[in-house]
């Protein structure tokens, strides 16, 4: 049995990252955020239960909708919050925004504006950790879109080959864009591409944070053991558009509707109260600690300045 | 005349073209339901059906290989990649496959492929969404390399390239899809490798490409004011490179400056420098300077500081002429 | 049962694409060659059995090891040999050489250079059979290392996902130039990457012309047929190094005998010879006339001039 | 000192860092066993063993993002790509990822990956194994370039790229594999971005790149016989680029040529002209003239007609000089 600090870490997990993102959506409606930004909220699940397990000295690679992986891996929120803002005390000076966070202590090795552009770099941490005889896992999250990259196929080979400890995690909420996996791919589990490689491979329920957690547990523990690379595909919802402020008119109604009733934290929290772990009364703790949290990044984040001319020139090179 | 949007423009060039030829077809990621990420092949699904709309998986090699594939066989597809960054996944296609086929295999086939792809900063998309990569595509022999940066250009020369029978590279300009502009009701069509005068002037020589052709014309009427007529030559095509048009207007003002929103070092505006340096060296009554961004990634939040602009073409304007 | 001129047809291109691969490495060695070239003795089978059964119209994509394939389509030998020259008269003028052979009449679309660079546009032949409503269906020839390139993969997606016409006949000699199969890659068999397509695949013993025959048969009705694609892979040997000149340090002793002990062409002409369908006469007669043709394309190919300066710059642009 | 083919160079460097510095390994197709298509790694694997020589599959694309992942974390991987034609199939992990993360994540990382690749042609390989891109990467920010012509300059340029903590692509020259020259029997460094005089003259200025130094030193050669004394520089870095011993020699001559074996239009002569035509025109007694491959792809057999060759040197320093 999963124990109950970690069951309430996945729940502050969830909900943290889904607040998180309601509040950049609004923000960004408002027009204070610049570019443009990829939420994902009703996918909340994997990332809370693959990212609770992990050690902060474990790797991670996200994509253009990290937000919530790299949140679930403990990023402070104030400097994520700063670099969406393209603030100075941003993780990246502002320098990157939403698209591209990234956080070394926290193992957070980088998020990717390019789809599969992650996947083979993610081998290189694994490879480093093995090098020096570590046990660092590194995760890579990409999404069903990206496993019809070339990168893909390049990388699962090699990991397979190499034994290397690195689970790559298939975020697989049925859309690219605005393109449904129908559309795009014949098969309708990516897991079943691990055979090509000679990987373990396996489909979960990535609405159901239980379910994460157990297959992201013995997957993390192959690669800890040195028993090599699994392809984890979690199958969840996408609620919004692709991007922030995409009204989703190429997608049935009836769809997003459907999408909406996977709510991974209804789920979850209706599993926690019936079980007793939490009541309502605690619920409200969590949103009015998640809320405090917002409110202080979003009001660290806007009076943060953005950075002068001279931060141009700087980390072109070393 | 009507007013008509430059992403709209772009979209009346696919239309007519796939109402005129029934070989063209579009072919990318998107390209069908909403048009891309940009709706540049809006309503094109609708009205051409799905033989001809063809919406990929995020596979960009295989879109430009089936292309080039296709292309042999006598159709003509344009092929959409949804950012000129990501140009990068699919190099050998363009530069070791479609280039050289045509050479390399003795001339035996015809490539009529387009690939439209959008540039540009402005839109704060981060590093990877945002680079000017132009220069790499001109230095490759067997590509044609389209720049153009209003409606009406955007129109014509998206025509003439789709009927064009060798591989052309489309680059639009994302920052410029919402610009609007003026173009005729009825069919035109622009020859590629013609630049064109956009503003006529007697002091100084402006060649620019895509939205600095924008910038240089705010220049060179802030200029005016000040006595100085820039001459403003929008580039609209890389290569083939028009000469002429730019060799014409050096020799009447004698002093050049080039701008471009691509990283300045090893841009096309070396070129251009080059080639007048080498052959006309001795009509120049100043240095050729050139505008361009400053040599870093582009940043999310600092483009402000990184976009070449107006003021950029003015201060180097300025310069040549106090020379 | 297959008919007794396909059997003699097979026959008489498998030594024929043998003969003229000697014959390469004879005056390659002898320094008549610029350049560098890529034999495969010992694959002939491969070439045999699937090209032997496809109509002039039919379209295949060769690489760099690619001669016997083009032989097998029909390919005008003295245009070859004038190509494997430099010369004027060869298929590209002599400006490609060994590597990039291509003849639109029988349909040789080109060969290729790039690793995995032919299995996109292949593709495009195939598209373009569909659309314009004809039968014609198209062989990708690739080799073993190519099916860790990540154009493989999205090229198979594609093709399984709009159901094109096309064969993706991986030949299998275990070898991508220094390196054996395992230790590029895990799994033994490359068509089980099929699976990750929903596509066919098959392995076939592809020193066996009459098996290739069989299973290339099977997959070329159903891409006529428009059942869609096949990965067919051939296994099969290769004999001489990655490229003429190449001794095989690298290849233990033994592994090079086996490879020889696998011969195409001694084990087919035993069938041949033990099914009563030829006799030794026959065979000398088929040699003769091969001998022939081959001096005559040799003769052909070195009495062709150079190219002057001028062809350099033509066919860069229409 | 000692006599050393360039090929053998670049493998003395490799040894010697991977033994001086347990970080460094190699990665790339073939690298082991008998020491890549070049032989460049030759003997490393016995010497280090598999875990710092590793073989890999045919994916580029994951050999250099493996390299990319492992320098965050401290190794300091030497991947080998083939010919550099190839690195159009890993082009996004060079230039998107590779090139820009430092940047992008706020100059959290060093990335020490060394990108070696043999560029040029001469072997008769033909349109897909023959190019110069240098161009391309010299145009990216984040992305150091070397492309040294001599086994000197080869053995202390990847010893000192190897210690970098930036990206180097270090660009060697297959037709120089086997070139002979001398270099001391101890460690020596050369510093990265640092050109070379490796001839002395008064009259004309020629800067060079890879083959066509040695090109350029054969042609000053035959033309001191006729009274003319070239100053040939060697690059060996094209970014960042020696701007000050070119400019100090220009300053003397007054007349530049440059020589590469890229394709002149839109090479880094170009950029070369350029910067000089910008920052120094009125020293200028002729035209800049650049050497440079016609625009056509690498032929397989009428290399001789497309090679720039020390003739095209001489007649361009012979043109300026009566100019
Ligand atoms: C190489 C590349 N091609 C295309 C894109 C444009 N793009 C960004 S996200 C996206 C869809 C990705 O879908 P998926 O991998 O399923 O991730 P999701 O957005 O669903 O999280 C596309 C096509 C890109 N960023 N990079
Ligand atoms: C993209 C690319 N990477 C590497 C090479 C160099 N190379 C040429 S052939 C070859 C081995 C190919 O092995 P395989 O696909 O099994 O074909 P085979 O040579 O055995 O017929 C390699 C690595 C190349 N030409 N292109
Ligand atoms: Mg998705
Ligand atoms: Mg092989």
């Amino acid at each position: 049995m999963v124990k109950r600090e970690t069951l309430l870490e996945m729940f502050y997990l969830m909900v943290k990252v889904r607040r998180v993102e309601e509040r950049l959506l609004d923000i960004f409606a408002q027009g204070r955020i610049p570019g443009f930004i990829h939420v994902g909220i009703g996918q909340e699940a994997v990332a809370a239960g693959v990212c609770s397990q992990l050690e902060p000295n474990d790797y991670i690679f996200t994509t253009h909708r990290g937000h919530g992986q790299a949140i679930a891996k403990g990023i402070d929120l104030k400097r994520f919050m700063a670099e969406i803002y393209g603030r100075r005390d941003g993780y990246c000076k502002g320098k990157s925004g939403s698209m591209h966070i990234a956080c070394k202590e926290m193992g957070v090795v980088g998020s990717n504006g390019i789809v599969g552009g992650g996947i083979p770099i993610s081998l290189g941490t694994a490879f480093a950790s093995v090098w020096k005889g570590e046990k660092r896992v590194t995760v890579c999250f990409f999404g069903d879109g990206a496993a019809n990259e070339g990168t893909f196929h390049e990388s699962l080979n090699l990991a397979s080959l190499w034994n290397l400890p690195v689970i790559f995690c298939c975020e697989n909420n049925g859309w690219a864009q605005f393109t449904p996996q129908k559309v795009y791919m014949k098969l309708e589990n990516i897991s079943a591409r691990a055979g090509s490689y000679g990987m373990v491979g396996v489909t979960v329920d990535g609405d159901d944070v239980l379910k994460v957690y157990e297959e992201a547990k013995r997957a993390i523990e192959r690669a800890r053991k040195g028993q090599g690379p699994t392809l984890l595909e979690c199958k969840t919802h996408r609620w919004f558009g692709h991007f922030a402020g995409d009204a989703q008119k190429y997608r049935p109604a009836k769809d997003i509707e459907e999408a909406r009733g996977f709510d991974p934290i209804v789920k979850f929290q209706r599993f926690l109260i019936e079980s007793k772990y939490i009541n309502p009364e605690y619920i409200k703790t969590v949103e009015a600690k998640i809320k405090s949290e917002i409110d202080e990044a979003v009001s660290f984040a806007e009076s943060s300045p953005v950075a002068g001319e001279e931060e141009l020139f700087n980390d072109v090179y070393v | 005349m009507k007013e008509i949007r430059y992403i709209r423009a772009i979209t009346e060039a696919l239309s007519e073209e796939m109402a005129r030829d029934e070989d063209v077809f579009v072919i990318g990621e998107d390209v069908g339901g909403p048009g891309g990420a940009f709706s540049a092949t809006k309503d094109l699904l609708e009205k051409f059906g799905e033989k001809r709309v063809k919406d990929t998986p995020i596979s960009e090699s295989a879109i430009v290989g089936l292309a080039i594939g296709a292309a042999t066989q006598g159709l003509r597809p344009v092929a959409e990649i949804m950012f000129m960054d990501f140009l990068t996944v699919c190099m050998d296609q363009i530069v070791n496959q479609m280039a050289k086929m045509r050479y390399m295999f003795g001339g035996i086939y015809k490539l009529p492929v387009v690939i439209r792809a959008p540039c540009g900063g402005g839109l704060n998309a981060g590093p990877q969404h945002s680079q000017c990569l132009e220069a790499w595509f001109a230095h490759i022999p067997g590509l044609k390399v389209v720049m153009p940066a209003t409606p009406y250009d955007v129109k014509g020369l998206l025509k003439t390239s789709i009927r064009d029978d060798n591989p052309v590279l489309f680059i639009e300009n994302k920052a410029l899809y919402a610009f609007k502009g003026e173009i005729p009701e009825e069919e035109y069509l622009i020859p590629i490798g013609k630049a064109d005068v956009k503003r006529k002037g007697r002091d100084v020589t402006v060649v620019a490409t895509s939205r600095m052709v924008h910038q240089s014309l705010e220049a060179a009427k802030s200029l005016s004011n000040e006595g100085i007529e820039v001459e403003v030559i929008d580039l609209r095509t890389i290569n083939p490179l028009d000469k002429e048009t730019i060799f014409q207007s050096v020799e009447k003002t004698s002093r050049l400056v080039i701008a471009h929103e691509a990283v300045k070092a090893f841009g096309i505006g070396a070129e251009i420098a080059a080639m007048v340096c080498e052959e006309m060296i001795d009509c120049l009554d100043a240095p050729i300077l050139r505008v361009g961004a400053p040599f870093v990634p582009v940043p999310f939040n600092l483009e402000n500081f990184y976009l070449p602009n107006t003021e950029g073409v003015v201060q180097a304007v300025k310069k040549v002429m106090a020379y």
